[in-house]
């Protein structure tokens, strides 16, 4: 019966990939479990992250300085998904420090990021009932679109400004060390993260989010049930392969390569 | 010598040009980067119309088949694009293309990036305890490293107990791992980035000046 | 003790300005050793049957793949001198561009004094558009997805293109790209071809993984360093030395620098303890 | 636009984006040559389809030139300039035909060498960076100097002279620590795709096709 079933399967599933296939089809019901129990209201917790504690202090020894808070949610548009978890950051941002004096200065080079930070930027001044304050382009600048002419343009605004704190959280890539270099020049507590350019940011960056902390964070600030959800999800994920390798390793010490030969590599 | 080709001498403006960035901002910089963003564009429509030359050259001879024509159509559609209001035309063949793009991105994520990991670092297992105490040490290193990265880029889970603090510390470890990573990264990228510098400098003062 | 100033950063890029052009005009011929993977990936390509097809192919963006393009010159050299052909295959839009700027390099076209004959040894196929879904396409069936090479003649008339129907005829897959992933993931991950990558030494560090996931079927030189020792197996001197060249005093500059960097921090620390002392 | 057409149209972008997924899935894990068919006309179409997409940078480039310079917005002279370099691009490329030896020579000699040019000043920011940020305050800066400096020094050949070990303590680090630092988080990456490719598959995430919703 066994066998009859093994070369059924075989006459459907190609050789070796059988396992692959099985996980992926354990990746789709867990990733839907977690957006149903999301929707349905369940809200998970989100552990510390460092770089969201150094933003919140951040912004406190700015108020202590005098200096203004510098927010840049990268180089991409809104089609980005980390531009938007660099613009959550920056709402944030904006909101706590609008609530005890500190402009949140901010620059981009995609205009429709721009068109989005200066509408957060107005609804901040506002809802901290302030909204006399705020001016078109007072505290969100344009250089232009390409990304040189935003980093040299970037440059120049910290080195006008001299922010007490630089945050760059969002998508980055070569042009970081132009900016960052003009954030350690004014001395700025510098925070960032992103994906593909991780290297630079940490190398200007006191505190750092790795890899996929932007995201991490963007839940965490932003409470959104769906996002914290797909967080949730991509963690069981990530525990389920932990197990692979806990149960792949311990196997393979009692000399067995069972797992090794499930896998189909 | 000093160089007599026109091609050289241009080269060597622009890139003076470039370079005066690290002066600041100024009318120089602006010129060299509009003439890189503009030639940048105006390769992609190049290489655009070669292209569509090549691909639906057919379509003007017996040889045209229907799926070709049909293509021909979804292409011309993506191009709206860029045109706000009617942005949703372009919406059916970018699903094409996204669909498929997707499937593709799954099935090899799944193959080369997960469970090829996976299994490689089982197999890694197996060599901590054979070879050099080099290799030996390198292969624990491997195995840890890679398991507490893992733990430590876990966000939602939280381990409660007698195992917390173990976690813990896992955790905190794995985050030395991403910094040490991140280290030797960066020591790495500097022979790239320096010898871009240095093909500057040549196209300067070798190619150009003749030094 | 007294507090060091901080230095200006015009001053620390004039310096390394300075230290740029010392190489150009006294050459500092730094030797410097063969690494092993690089020569493991030359004694590859080395002992290739004679005729075997390679391809050049990826995608990615010509003055990143600058660095990876010193060792492809080289290893162009190389294949010329032993008698493999080269198709490039070029899946970004400015991969056509970098594929001719390394072949015209090499000079191993008849037109150059070389012994490849276009079309026989070596043919190169047009920016081919699709992404991933026409690599994917590509390796089942060239002739599907691209019908002219890049000067617009009809494959069916060149006799090098009669050998290379799918990825069965390719004996090696060489990525002087920044696209590397996807030629390890379908090229080698589905289809088993074995591939080498020219990396840049920021891609090196990031796609070592693949080499531990295919230890038989991928291999990389690391940057500008690894195009040197291509260039040094092949026999000669090209943008690689020159890179390594001025890495040797670069280095330098960074390591002094980092140095004293510290030493303003210490003294600056030893200064506010010796005023927080006197206040006292 | 009434709701029911863009109830169709929605529904028919669904449906196209998941013929295309399960296509590409099925004809990779299944024995299906119906499957293959349809996934290789679907690759065809992609080749042909993305072959226009060369042509939108230049039309949303053009569109915002032409508005900034007809209001004479600030540095229009500059957007003038491209405005009138990419027609004469366009024509040289189209006369002298892309793989020339005159194409190759403009391409080179202008957009390459300011990709270079620019690409490797940051060489310098890089070395005025470590300058000011290198400096030993606690473990964290302790860790990330000596790992860069390390490598700094290994890959040099005044060390690797005459010390050859240098070389393998380089790629010794590379290929160890380094690598499986990086291998978490290529893993957690490739969940983060897969699921991502999920959501996109089960209409949970809309991801590119935002772009061209109807506003």
């Amino acid at each position: 019966m066994i066998s009859a079933t093994d070369s059924l399967v075989g006459q459907i599933v190609k050789k070796g990939l059988g396992f692959q296939l099985t996980l992926l089809i354990i990746m789709v019901i867990l990733t839907y479990i977690a957006y149903y129990l999301g929707k349905r209201g369940r809200v998970w917790e989100i552990r510390p992250l460092e770089g969201l504690e150094a933003i919140y202090e951040g912004i406190g020894r700015c108020a202590e300085m005098g200096r203004p808070v510098m927010v840049i949610p990268g180089i991409s548009g809104l089609g980005s998904a980390e531009t938007l978890a660099g613009l959550s950051v920056l709402g944030e941002v904006t909101k706590r420090s609008t609530e005890i004096g500190v402009p949140t200065l901010a620059t981009a080079s995609s205009t429709e990021t721009i068109m989005v930070i200066e509408a957060m930027t107005r609804n901040a001044y506002t809802a901290a009932g302030k909204p006399e304050l705020y001016e078109p382009g007072k505290y969100v600048r344009w250089f232009g679109s390409d990304q040189f002419s935003y980093a040299v343009g970037a440059a120049g605004y910290i080195l006008a400004e001299k922010p007490g704190m630089l945050i760059q959280v969002g998508y980055f890539i070569a042009e970081i060390p132009a900016v960052a270099e003009a954030g350690a020049r004014v001395g700025a507590i510098q925070v960032g993260g992103t994906l593909s350019s991780m290297d630079l940011i940490a190398m200007f960056a006191d505190y750092i989010f790795i890899g996929e902390e932007i995201f991490a964070a963007a839940a965490a600030i932003t409470q959104d049930r769906i996002q914290i959800a797909t967080l949730a999800g991509q963690d069981w994920i990530r525990l389920l392969t932990i197990g692979i390798l806990v149960v792949g390793m311990t196997l393979m010490a009692t000399g067995s390569k069972v797992i090794v030969d499930l896998l189909g590599m | 010598m000093i160089s007599t080709d026109p091609w050289v001498w241009l080269s060597a403006l622009l890139t003076i040009c470039s370079y005066t960035l690290l002066y600041g901002d100024n009318p120089l910089f602006r010129i060299a980067e509009q003439v890189f963003v503009s030639v940048a564009v105006a390769h992609s429509v190049v290489m655009g119309i070669t292209t569509v030359n090549t691909r639906f050259g057919p379509l003007l001879t017996p040889a045209a088949t229907p799926q070709l024509f049909i293509t021909l159509i979804l292409g011309l559609m993506s191009l709206f694009v860029v045109w706000r209001k009617y942005a949703w035309i372009a919406s059916i063949p970018i699903s094409i293309m996204i669909g498929v793009g997707t499937g593709l991105s799954m099935r090899a994520m799944m193959r080369t990036d997960l469970v090829g990991n996976l299994s490689t670092v089982i197999m890694e297992t197996s060599r901590i305890f054979v070879g050099s105490p080099t290799d030996q040490l390198g292969y624990f290193i491997r195995v840890t490293f890679t398991l507490a990265g893992l733990v430590y880029l876990l966000f939602t889970v939280f381990i409660r107990g007698p195992v917390s603090k173990p976690v813990g510390y896992i955790r905190t470890f794995g985050k030395y791992v991403f910094l040490t990573y991140l280290g030797l990264q960066v020591g790495n990228d500097i022979i790239m980035f320096q010898g871009l510098v240095t093909s500057a400098v040549v196209r300067l003062f070798t190619t150009w000046l003749g030094i | 003790m007294a507090k060091i100033p901080e230095l200006k950063s015009h001053h620390i890029w004039a310096f390394c300005l300075i230290l740029y052009l010392i190489p150009v005009v006294v050459p500092v011929g730094s030797p410097f050793q063969i690494s092993e993977i690089t020569l493991k990936i030359y004694n590859i390509i080395e002992n290739l049957p004679e005729g075997s097809i390679i391809v050049m192919g990826g995608s990615g963006v010509f003055a990143f793949d600058y660095e990876p393009g010193a060792a492809m010159i080289a290893s162009i050299k190389q294949m010329a001198k032993n008698k493999l052909r080269l198709v490039g295959i070029p899946l970004g839009m400015e991969s056509l561009q970098l594929h001719k700027y390394v072949v015209d390099t090499a000079k191993v076209m008849q037109a150059d004094g070389g012994p490849w004959k276009y079309g026989v040894d070596y043919v190169q196929l047009p920016f081919i558009p699709g992404g991933d879904a026409a690599l994917v396409r590509l390796l089942t069936s060239v002739q599907s997805v691209v019908t002219v090479d890049a000067n617009g003649t009809p494959l069916e008339n060149l006799p090098l293109m009669k050998d290379f129907r799918s990825y069965k005829d390719i004996t090696l897959w060489i990525c002087p790209h920044w696209g590397y992933p996807s030629i390890v993931r379908y090229v080698t991950g589905e289809r088993g071809v074995p591939s080498v990558m020219f990396a840049h030494a920021y891609s090196y560090t990031v796609y070592a993984p693949y080499m531990m996931i295919y230890p038989d079927k991928v291999w990389m030189t690391n940057g500008f360093l690894g195009g040197a020792q291509y260039e040094k197996l092949v026999g000669f001197k090209g943008l690689g030395h020159a890179a390594v060249d001025s890495y040797t005093l670069i280095s330098v500059a960074y390591v002094f620098f980092v140095v004293l960097g510290n030493i303003t921090l210490l003294t600056r620390v030893k200064k506010e303890e010796e005023e927080a002392e006197a206040k006292k | 636009m009434s709701s029911s057409i863009i109830y169709v149209r929605t529904y028919l972008t669904r449906i196209l984006l998941i013929i295309g997924c399960i296509a590409t899935l099925t004809s990779w894990y299944f024995v299906s040559p119906h499957a293959d068919i349809v996934a290789n006309e679907l690759y065809n179409w992609n080749v042909n389809i993305g072959t226009f997409s060369l042509f939108v940078g230049v039309v949303t480039l053009f569109s915002r030139y032409l508005k900034d310079i007809s209001s004479r917005k600030e540095q229009w002279e500059y957007k003038f300039l491209g405005v009138v370099l990419i027609p004469i691009w366009v024509i040289m490329g189209q006369t002298a035909g892309v793989f020339s030896d005159l194409y190759q020579k403009a391409y080179f000699n202008t957009k390459i060498t300011l990709h270079v040019a620019i690409l490797g000043q940051l060489m310098f920011f890089m070395i005025s960076g470590a300058y000011r940020t290198y400096r030993i305050r606690n473990f964290r800066t302790l860790l990330f100097a000596s790992c860069t400096l390390i490598i700094v020094v290994c890959n040099a050949s005044w060390l690797m002279t005459p010390f050859p070990i240098a070389d393998k303590i380089s790629y010794w680090l590379l290929n160890n620590p380094s690598m499986a630092g990086y291998r978490a988080m290529m893993i957690t990456g490739a969940i983060g795709a897969v699921v991502m490719g999920i959501r996109i598959l089960l209409g949970l995430e809309r991801g590119a096709l935002r772009a061209t919703e109807a506003r």
